[in-house]
């Protein structure tokens, strides 16, 4: 029983990883607690979105993830 | 026609522009816009796309644009990985009826994939690597087409 | 890079397109428009020029889309005689630092070109040779630059 | 001593011929008697526009072409 946390541009590169596996069903506080403060301090900014089960969250402290689900974290865009 | 692709290597605009028109017989007309690395200062940049969420964007952000702008076809191609100075990171080609229509669709595609694509970019300069963010135009270019969506 | 030419033969856009790319490597991006006869309807279609004014027009109006829009290079081409069609009329291009510089200089070379350029357009269909002239949001698109002028 | 009139677009149809040679100085007047009739009309209408050695007149009826000059008469134009 677990769920992958997928960590994206910018935020791969505080935590060193790719992802991190962590026990599921996974909802927001425990996410905050999962990942190191630097992580969770951009998680609490507006600007930074979640997707579970490649949907993004239009409420992410709603977050419950099950197992085998993946959680994105998504820090702003910049494409083109 | 609508061809929406993620490229892990480097691509030439002309044989999808080429293709665009040979499937668009009835458009008096294809726009492009082809972004590439700048020369100046730049090494190399990145583009890290997240599976799940980058390609099903990108073509659900096509099928708005070839409502939206009631185009005959639609080529919106984006580089990932790595990309030396010079190499082509977007093209993006609208064929329609009407001119205005496809330029348009032009600037609205490249707006969205700008601010609001699942990509993450960063460059290597001199003194290492830097994560871009879009710049304060790059969102206000984006709500113009928030603005008129009313009208269309 | 200022490339502008009158073509009594057809073309490729992507030659052009290519060069222009080579000439800029310092430029973020190109826009493109490539307007042709559409299939529907249109056997053949001829453009009339006037050879003391037409490419002196077509140039002027090259350095003001360089001037206002701080392009690194721009590209116009126009066709003239009897075009089939399918085949190619018009191609612009614009190379700039940002994209949309380059976007909107393609938007103002087109509507120019369009109505306030000095060719004669006519086609041939089923009934005979038909003089075509510009439509009235053709001069709608035009007066944009001008309500502009001011700003830029 | 003559100038050439130049008929451009949906004009020449009307007249028939790429040019017509007349004596010169040439006037707006002069112009006018020198057309058919369903030209003068054209050349009458504001969109309808004449450009002497190369040059668009601002003010059509200021005509005044020289010995070798060309008088060229322009309809609406459409390109693109």
């Amino acid at each position: 029983m677990s769920a992958r946390i997928v960590f994206l541009g910018p935020l791969r590169d505080l935590v060193g990883v790719d992802d991190l596996d962590v026990p599921a069903p996974l909802d927001w506080s425990g996410l905050l607690e999962a990942v190191p403060p630097s992580v969770a301090d951009q998680l609490k900014l507006e600007r930074v979105n979640i997707a579970c089960a490649g949907r993004v969250l239009s409420d992410k402290t709603a977050l419950c993830a099950q197992d085998g689900e993946e959680v994105a974290l998504l820090p702003p865009v910049s494409g083109g | 026609m609508r061809d929406v692709r993620l490229l892990a290597k480097g691509f030439s605009p002309a044989p999808p522009l080429a293709a665009l028109a040979r499937a668009c017989p009835d458009a008096g007309g294809i726009a492009s816009y082809t972004g590439k690395v700048r020369a100046g200062g730049v090494k190399v940049l990145e583009l890290q796309h997240y599976e799940p969420l980058t390609l099903p964007g990108m073509e659900a952000l096509a099928d708005r644009a070839m409502q939206r702008f009631e185009l005959d076809g639609v080529v919106v191609w984006h580089r990932t990985g790595h990309i030396r100075a010079g190499a082509p990171i977007v093209l993006v080609a609208a064929a329609s009826r009407h001119r205005r229509q496809s330029i348009e669709a032009v600037d609205f595609l490249m707006d969205h994939l700008k601010s609001a694509a699942w990509f993450w970019k960063r460059e290597k300069r001199e003194d290492g690597w830097h994560w871009i963010e879009p710049r304060a135009v790059d969102h206000t270019d984006l709500a113009r087409w928030k603005e008129n969506s009313a009208r269309v």
